[in-house]
């Protein structure tokens, strides 16, 4: 062998190792800093939970429930056959509005925006109607409201058949 | 044989053991530092290690995750020790051959490239530590007790394992001492060490020879008051601080006996058959005196020996009393072992009304 | 080092890359290892396990589900539905011109929402605008109202055409649904059919491990929205003591025990179970939501911990299972836990931190067992328990002994009441297995000989007030069954029924000939005892004098003759001065000690060595002796035991004892001498706790209810705080366990010992008490108390007059009527008010029933077997006369008292039009009407003087 | 060799340039500025004696040192998401690093690299001593890597108290009591007695070295908060500036020590 062939061979063995290397080494250390990623992800929290189960569909009776509203800021609205979940919060600027039965509305105290028994503004400066949650049945036939979901009337989601149930 | 260990490892006779050990490797640091002679202990030691390993105490204790990190510096100090007077002995060799040593080789001398000689190796360096890390914490889970109580102490309450050293001094001396002044003086005589050794020798290289005073006073200090009291600590102390051998299961009901006697006490009850006097002072008046002449009186009395005055001629006397003064705050600490082991003393001075025990 | 390099270069570089690249390649495996150590956890696998057990239940109920729907129905209503499809599609035309003309509505309505909403935001913007400027006196105020006013009246117009278009849109949509009428009608019944099978088939897919299940739950991908994740229940009611700080508890159990909570999971091995006892704990409709008290708030453990099988400190009940599981999950000892796991079985010691201030709770056997044992052994006498100190000293008095029984059989008894009587309350002291060498004997003897010299020494003269006269041991043997002596002692001669009850309040009555010395004793005490002891609680059973010396003769014929012949030594002097001297010697030297004695008589020190034993053995803790009242109990305080570390636990050099608290604590109470095994202890050191010779069960069943004898503070909002009705019913219950009430009477269901002779015949046995409280007037049922009366004349078993104090018997009467939760009185009408007719439909049907028949007293002159209803009137609500006519069976099962309105259907169809209420009501009044205004007959008779 | 890769492509960018501004490290011009022109590689000299790249003589124990300090910074910050130094949180923090936060192994690798960190200073030392490097000129740097030994236990010491549990509260109360017994400064040392006029007591529990150590009387809460500071504040830093002292007199000094 003469030796430009084995400097040669030498050169190949060279990068071969080196190449490893570095490929090796810099996906450890992408490896170790997507450990500092993951770590900064909990698995367990303690915020407060985001569904609850909400009794039996015949616990409600027609017209605006408020027995969900203080813990888990949720209205049960039961109207025309559909049993929803409404968000307690204003799409203006995120106040709570107040449920005033005898003008059948819901009314903003912070800047004035009304909303009818269904969710959907019609005075102040609410610039979209209240957003409703999941709302679903678990096997045993009780109301599950999810509120990680939110189906929204603008965007049409109010059809989605887990934006309702009917009853 | 297990008993006959357990019975070894008690300070009372690993103590001195250990200091002649100690001595004895100092002394034929040619043999010991030969690679024939490492292959040989290691050839002994593993088969012991491994018999040792065998035995459920044992292994409890060695494999308490908190104890790993002594285990390691065992093994780390163990094999580099070994590996400096391999060096040594090698330089030794040379110089008394009148080559120069290994270091100061024109070979070695010579200047090479931090790009890439010592950038790769420290970062392959980097590497390992961080392998050794990882493979460590899966490993090894790191310890939790029970939630803090302060109404109830476990047994052992022990200190992390790098005071342990210092806890077990605690035995012998009084806190103020163990806590407080052993620790300062360790502190102060380390920063000093630059300033009272002033042979020009051995400068960035190993060697016994050039610097055999140096070399005995560190290594003693280093490896058999500092290191070995820790392995104690550690190893050795089970509930209430008394003795386990290292085969010896953990009963927190151990009773040892153990019945100190003041100086004081021994000087005006035994030997002079007479009541405690009612003055403190003169109560503990021999303590104070031996106290005094071993802090003042034997500097003088050594700087008049032919020894103090080689070093006076070789550093000054300012230098010389610093030495000697820390050379006498190590030395304390095994002779107040001794007396402990050897007459039950407790205290040299003890003036409990002043806190001042000593 | 004759190596040549490359000027400069300290290394072969080639090497060095070589290095480099197997020193990163570790470096790649690590760090993947480490993702993985994180990633695989032990509860994964678990949750996994649990999906595919549950997606098999699914799978199980949609089968079951299939068999159920009816495949003819739904193939007739899908061919309706068919059909109906295809009507409407023959109106398709009709449907696509509707659809038309409400998209144009659709559009008119938006556009009219417009106008309407601009509308109604001027009215609101000019409201504003003129409202201030009315109030501001502005002069443009005028020209604001006309234009709001304007403005109102356009926006009145929208309204009303928004309305008019909103009706047509609902007629046109109506028109529509109309249409497809059938069709939704026929889908509706399709679903409802199908409902349940698609909601359980939508669960099954769920639980499908799918390609996104594998990402969702990927390693690195799970923070994502991982489906398997550890689930956790947070307590801020309960909490975990973290000494400077309690905090709120978080149990993580159910990660792994997935259908704890959930029925249907009875049979599915662990940690897939369901809870045992779902509808009192656990279960959402429980007294014990999991929500609210989670698992380890009553088990123990680590709950927030779920690293592995060990981490929350699970707790074999056995060796065997210790080691099935060191074989499946690799359990070890749990080591370093702040709170270990009960075992299996003992978790019912979990119960006794919250619920506080009462002893027997409905629903915890092993718990209320075990409190039974502490009673039943007296443990609380010699040891302090926080909530037990109202208990009486579990002992006899020994204040009058001497009048009792001999010097010669307190002496024997003392050294071995086993041996008189094997069934013996008393403890054994002596002869036990570290004092049982004959050096400790001699001492032993000496300290009983100067034990009995002492008490007898203190005790008071006592004359018995009656004089035995002979009776007849036969009659005396029926009376002792039937009176309901059985409710407190066995008896020898009915082994059987004295199993039965396993009564404890009172000695167990064998050998009594050969221990009372006198017979005037006997008689004097079975006619009254409070003259012997002042405080005992031996009822008086009223007897006549013939009865008590029939009992008498009874009691005194049963002779213990082994035990008669029995002597004991005399005291060895010689020991006793022996054992004074270590007295003296205590802080003294022998010297003094001795020159101390020297200066006693001999019966001097026979007294000190007597006091000395009696405070050495505790004796005083058990019995009242003279010259130690208000000692403190001799043992050690158990009020926390059950938080004591286990490093204060002696164990000795007993090492097949399990090394944890229950361990210690069961074998203590067999053998409490076992610790002085292979000990070397001087004679005044040696363990005194005496032996019970406590059965395994007994003993198990005092561990748990020590066990929960915690020193955990759970916060006020987590504790049961008993209401005001539970609070007196509880102190009530002091009352009724300490006059051993519950004996005799069952209470709701509960207790009633003295029942289970009467399995036969229910009737016959102690009335039982249900919803007494309800059942009786308060006053009557206090002159009850104090005036024991016969109520019920076909009873043998007698009702007897206790020695209570007026507090004691207000306790008792207020223990049933907030048990009933009722008003202390019932109003009784002196003149009932009758409505027309009434009274004579009363009267027939009272005499139409025949009550005479069996309530004979006052009407008729047959002997009466049922109770006088005469007193009704002042002993029964009339509330409770009415609940009971209308169903007597369903208050008390069994019971002789006819069902005359069997599911409220009147008892005779003519009287009162056939109203079974009214019927009743009128039969009450009658009762209240014709009753004595007296609580009994001897109250009428002192009230008639 | 007229084809041109990608890489060198990238290499002529300007992206590139402005980067690295020298060669590949092949020669010796680009060698030394690849060295001298990199902030982190700049506290290395260009060129260095064979010895202080050999192993066997350093040991790399001052580097290993140096970069477990860097890993526990990091380790340590990250930690500081889910630790809250209160008596309340603390041990469920812990709990929760061990059994639910992902990657809790972060306190291991936090634990034993405290526990590393501590070895391989003292070996460090070791080294040092066996080469006698001490000597002149580097008196000064021995005296600041004695500093910097003692904050390393310090820093380990502090944080041993942080987990909250048995183990910590105990070792911090046996370390603190050395401090009560210091000479004149702590209640239980020689002297506190002196520093008393009548009734009022300088040294007592509630005003001594101890006291200021624990902000009170025992380990409790304030000792936690305080420990946290020193442990993740106030001791880093000094070491962090000591350690740049040190390095700085290492070149000054002359570089990694060898036979004069």
């Amino acid at each position: 062998m003469s030796d430009e062939s084995k400097k040669q061979l030498n050169r190949r063995e060279f990068f071969s190792f080196i190449t490893v290397g570095w490929v090796a080494f810099t996906s450890a250390v992408a490896g170790l800093c997507s450990l500092a990623f993951r770590f900064s992800y909990p698995n367990v929290t303690f915020d407060p939970e985001m569904d609850f189960i909400a009794g039996l569909p015949r616990d409600y009776e027609e017209g605006v429930d408020e027995r969900w509203k203080n813990g888990f800021g949720v209205w049960m609205v039961k109207q025309e056959g559909k049993l929803v979940a409404l968000s307690n919060i204003c799409t203006h600027l995120g106040c709570v509005p107040n449920w005033l039965p005898a003008e059948l509305k819901f009314k903003c105290p912070c800047h004035g925006s009304g909303y009818y028994m269904n969710g959907i503004n019609f005075e102040g400066p609410a610039p979209r109607p209240l957003e409703r949650y999941k709302i679903t049945l678990t096997p045993t036939g009780k109301i599950k409201v999810d509120k990680t979901k939110i189906y929204r009337y603008e965007k049409g989601q109010w059809e989605h058949p887990d934006s309702f149930l009917s009853v | 044989m297990k008993e006959f260990i357990n019975y070894m490892a008690d300070p009372i006779r690993s103590f001195p053991l250990m200091t002649i050990m100690y001595i004895l490797m100092m002394k034929y640091y040619r043999i010991i530092g030969t690679k024939k002679f490492a292959v040989g202990a290691l050839a002994v030691l593993l088969p012991i290690v491994t018999w040792f390993c065998l035995d459920d105490n044992f292994r409890a204790i060695i494999m308490w995750p908190d104890n790993i990190p002594i285990n390691i510096i065992i093994i780390l100090i163990g094999w580099l020790t070994w590996y400096s007077l391999y060096r040594c002995a090698q330089n030794d060799e040379r110089i008394e051959r009148g080559e120069c040593p290994i270091e100061a080789t024109p070979e070695n001398r010579e200047k090479v490239w931090t790009w890439p000689n010592l950038v790769y190796t420290e970062l392959m360096c980097m590497i390992g530590v961080v392998v050794f890390l990882v493979v460590w914490a899966i490993v090894f889970k790191a310890p939790l007790e029970e939630p803090a109580n302060p109404t109830w102490a476990p047994n052992p309450a022990k200190a992390p394992w790098y005071f342990l050293g210092l806890q077990e001094m605690l035995v012998y001396f009084d806190p103020w001492m163990a806590g407080v002044v052993l620790p300062g003086i360790i502190v102060v005589g380390l920063m000093a060490i630059p300033y009272i050794d002033t042979n020009p020798k051995g400068n960035g290289y190993f060697t016994i020879k050039e610097r055999p005073l140096a070399m005995w006073m560190f290594m003693y200090g280093w490896l058999v008051l500092w290191i070995y009291l820790i392995i104690v600590g550690t190893f050795l102390r089970g509930p209430n601080w008394t003795f386990y051998g290292p085969f010896e299961f953990w009963d927190f009901h151990k009773v040892v006996s153990e019945y100190n006697v003041n100086l004081s006490e021994f000087m005006w009850i035994k030997w002079l058959n007479m009541p405690m006097p009612q003055n403190i002072v003169v109560r503990e008046i021999l303590g104070i005196i031996l106290t005094v002449i071993y802090v003042c009186v034997l500097p003088v009395l050594s700087a008049k020996s032919k020894w103090g005055q080689k070093i006076i001629a070789n550093t000054g006397q300012i230098r010389y009393y610093i030495f000697i003064f820390l050379l006498l705050g190590m030395t304390s600490l095994p002779i107040k072992m001794v007396l402990r082991w050897l007459f039950s003393l407790k205290y040299i001075i003890a003036l409990p009304e002043w806190e001042l025990n000593l | 080092m004759a190596k040549k390099h490359e000027p400069g270069m300290a290394y072969d570089m080639n090497k060095l890359h070589k290095v480099f690249a197997f020193f990163s390649l570790v470096l790649l495996m690590s760090t993947v290892w480490v993702f993985l150590d994180d990633y695989i956890r032990p509860w994964k696998a678990v949750q996994i396990e649990a999906m595919k057990i549950e997606k098999q239940k699914i799978a199980e109920e949609i089968a079951a589900e299939e068999k159920v729907i009816s495949k003819e129905k739904l193939e007739i209503l899908e061919k309706q539905l068919k059909d109906a499809n295809q009507n409407v599609s023959k109106r398709s035309k009709d449907l696509t011109e509707l659809n038309g003309k409400l998209q144009v509505l659709l559009r008119d309505i938006k556009d009219e929402t417009i106008v309407n909403g601009r509308l109604n935001g001027d009215v609101a913007a000019l409201t504003f605008k003129w409202e201030g400027a009315l109030s501001h006196g502005a002069s443009y105020a005028p020209d604001l109202f006309k234009k709001l006013k304007k403005n109102k009246a356009l926006f009145a117009i929208s309204k009303d055409k928004m309305k008019t278009l909103k009706g047509k849109e609902k007629k046109i949509r109506r028109k529509i649904s109309d249409i497809k009428s059938d069709v939704t009608k026929t889908e509706k019944e399709i679903a409802s059919i199908l409902g349940k099978r698609k909601l359980l088939q939508g669960a099954f897919d769920k639980k499908k491990i799918t390609p996104i299940f594998a990402i969702r739950n990927a390693p690195f991908l799970d923070f994502l929205d991982p489906t398997v994740k550890i689930k956790q229940i947070v307590l801020p009611n309960i909490t975990d003591d973290r000494y400077f700080q309690h905090v709120p508890k978080v149990d993580r159990c159910i990660t792994c025990h997935t259908f704890i909570d959930q029925k249907g999971y009875e049979d599915q091995p662990n940690p897939h179970k369901t809870h045992p006892k779902l509808d009192l704990m656990v279960g959402a409709t429980g007294k014990h939501p999991m929500k609210q008290f989670g698992c380890t708030s009553c088990h123990g453990g680590e709950g927030h911990r779920v690293t592995d099988f060990n981490s929350p400190a699970h707790t074999p009940a056995s060796k065997e299972q210790a080691a099935e599981w060191a074989k499946k999950y690799n359990w070890h000892a749990p080591h370093k836990v702040p709170i270990v796991q009960f075992k299996q079985g003992m978790a019912e010691a979990g119960c006794v931190k919250c619920h506080e201030g009462v002893q027997y709770l409905p629903g915890a056997t092993v718990l209320n067992e075990g409190r039974r044992n502490i009673e039943k052994f007296g443990c609380y006498a010699c040891h302090k328990i926080e909530g037990w100190e109202h208990k009486r000293k579990p002992g006899p008095s020994l204040e009058k002994i001497a009048s009792k029984v001999s010097k010669k059989f307190f002496k024997n008894w003392v050294w071995d009441p086993k041996a008189f009587n094997k069934h013996a309350k008393m403890p054994s002291f002596f002869n036990q297995m570290n004092n049982g060498k004959l050096e400790h004997q001699v001492k032993n003897i000496a300290e009983v000989n100067a034990i009995t010299e002492f008490v007898y020494a203190q005790s008071e003269k006592y004359k018995p007030f009656m004089r035995y006269t002979g009776g007849n041991k036969a009659r005396g043997k029926g009376l002792v069954k039937e009176l309901g002596c059985m409710s407190c002692h066995g008896v020898a001669d009915f082994p059987i029924e004295s199993k039965k009850v396993d009564a404890f309040k009172g000695p167990f009555l064998t050998g009594i000939g050969s221990k009372i010395k006198s017979k005037d004793w006997m008689v004097s005490w079975l006619k009254k005892p409070s003259h012997y002891q002042e405080d005992t609680i031996m009822p008086s059973f009223r007897l006549s004098d013939r009865e008590a010396n029939d009992i008498t003769a009874y009691l005194l014929s049963s002779k213990n003759e082994k035990f008669d012949k029995l002597n004991f030594e005399p005291m060895n002097e010689k020991a006793r001065d022996e054992i004074l001297v270590t007295y003296f010697s205590a802080f003294d030297t022998i010297e003094v000690a001795k020159k101390k004695l020297a200066s006693m008589t001999s019966h001097e020190r026979t007294m000190e060595l007597g006091k000395r034993s009696v405070g050495k053995y505790g004796c005083y803790s058990c019995h009242s002796i003279k010259g130690f009242e208000g000692r403190a109990p001799i043992g050690p305080e158990l009020t926390k035991v059950g938080s004591k570390p286990l490093t204060q636990f002696g164990f000795g050099h007993e090492y097949d004892v399990e090394h944890s608290r229950d361990g210690w604590i069961t074998a203590h109470l067999q053998s409490p001498r076992r610790w002085d095994n292979g000990t070397d202890r001087p004679f005044k050191d040696l363990l005194r706790m005496p032996n019970f010779d406590m059965s395994e069960k007994d003993a198990k069943s005092i561990t748990v209810a020590l066990l929960g004898q915690v020193s955990d503070s759970v916060p006020l909002k987590g504790v049961k705080r008993l209401n005001k009705h539970e609070a007196v019913v509880a102190e009530g219950m002091k009352v009724a366990v300490k006059f051993n009430c519950i004996g005799c009477h069952q209470i709701d269901g509960m207790f009633g010992d003295l029942l289970n002779v009467y399995e036969d015949d229910v009737n016959e046995g102690p009335p039982r008490l249900v919803g007494q409280g309800h059942r009786v007037q308060a006053d009557w049922f206090h002159y009850f108390l104090n005036n024991v009366y016969e109520i019920r004349p076909w009873l043998k078993v007698r009702m007897p007059s206790f020695n209570m104090t007026n507090e004691e018997r207000n306790k008792l009467v207020a223990l049933f009527q907030n048990k009933s939760e009722v008003n202390t009185f019932e109003e009784v009408h002196q003149v009932v008010a009758w409505e027309r007719g009434e009274k004579r439909a009363a009267k027939k049907l009272f005499k139409q029933l025949d009550c005479v028949s069996c309530h004979a007293a006052e009407y008729t002159n047959d002997e009466p077997t049922a109770p006088n209803l005469k007193y009704a009137r002042r002993r029964l609500r009339p509330s409770w006369i009415e609940k009971w006519l209308a169903a007597p069976d369903q208050i008390l099962p069994g019971t002789t008292m006819p069902s005359f309105w069997m599911d409220g259907e009147a008892a005779d169809p003519d009287i009162l039009g056939g109203d079974a209420k009214k019927q009743i009501k009128a039969l009450t009044k009658l009762l209240m009407e014709e009753g004595h205004n007296f609580y009994s007959p001897k109250h009428k008779k002192t009230r008639s003087k | 060799m007229a084809k041109k890769g990608v890489a060198d492509y990238i290499r002529e960018t300007q992206v590139w340039k402005s980067i690295f501004r020298h060669g590949p490290p092949t020669d010796a011009r680009n060698r030394a500025s690849v060295v001298a022109g990199n902030v982190f590689l700049h506290l290395h000299p260009i060129k260095l004696k064979r010895s202080g790249v050999q192993l066997g003589y350093t040991w790399c124990m001052g580097g290993l040192t140096f970069f477990i300090f860097l890993a526990l910074t990091v380790t340590g910050l990250l930690l500081m998401f889910y630790y809250r130094p209160t008596a309340e949180y603390a041990y469920n923090d812990i709990i929760a690093l061990k059994e639910h936060v992902p990657l809790g192994i972060m306190r291991e690798i936090h634990r034993w690299g405290a526990h590393a960190m501590v070895i391989t200073v003292w070996l460090h030392m070791f080294r040092v001593f066996m080469t006698g490097s001490y000597k002149p000129p580097r008196e000064f740097n021995w005296g600041v890597g004695v500093v910097l030994l003692i904050l390393t236990l310090l820093l380990s010491f502090t944080g041993y108290l942080l987990p909250w549990d048995q183990l910590a509260i105990w070792a911090i109360a046996v370390g603190s009591n050395m401090a009560k017994a210091t000479p004149f400064m702590g209640h239980g040392g020689p002297g506190a007695a002196l520093a008393q006029i009548g009734d009022f007591v300088m040294v007592s529990d509630k005003n001594d070295v101890r006291f200021q150590l624990l902000g009170g009387r025992f380990v409790g809460e304030p000792a936690l908060l305080r420990f946290y500071i020193l442990h993740c504040v106030f001791i880093p830093l000094v070491v962090g500036v000591l350690i740049a002292v040190h390095f700085w007199r290492v070149r000054k000094d002359g570089g990694i020590s060898a036979p004069l």
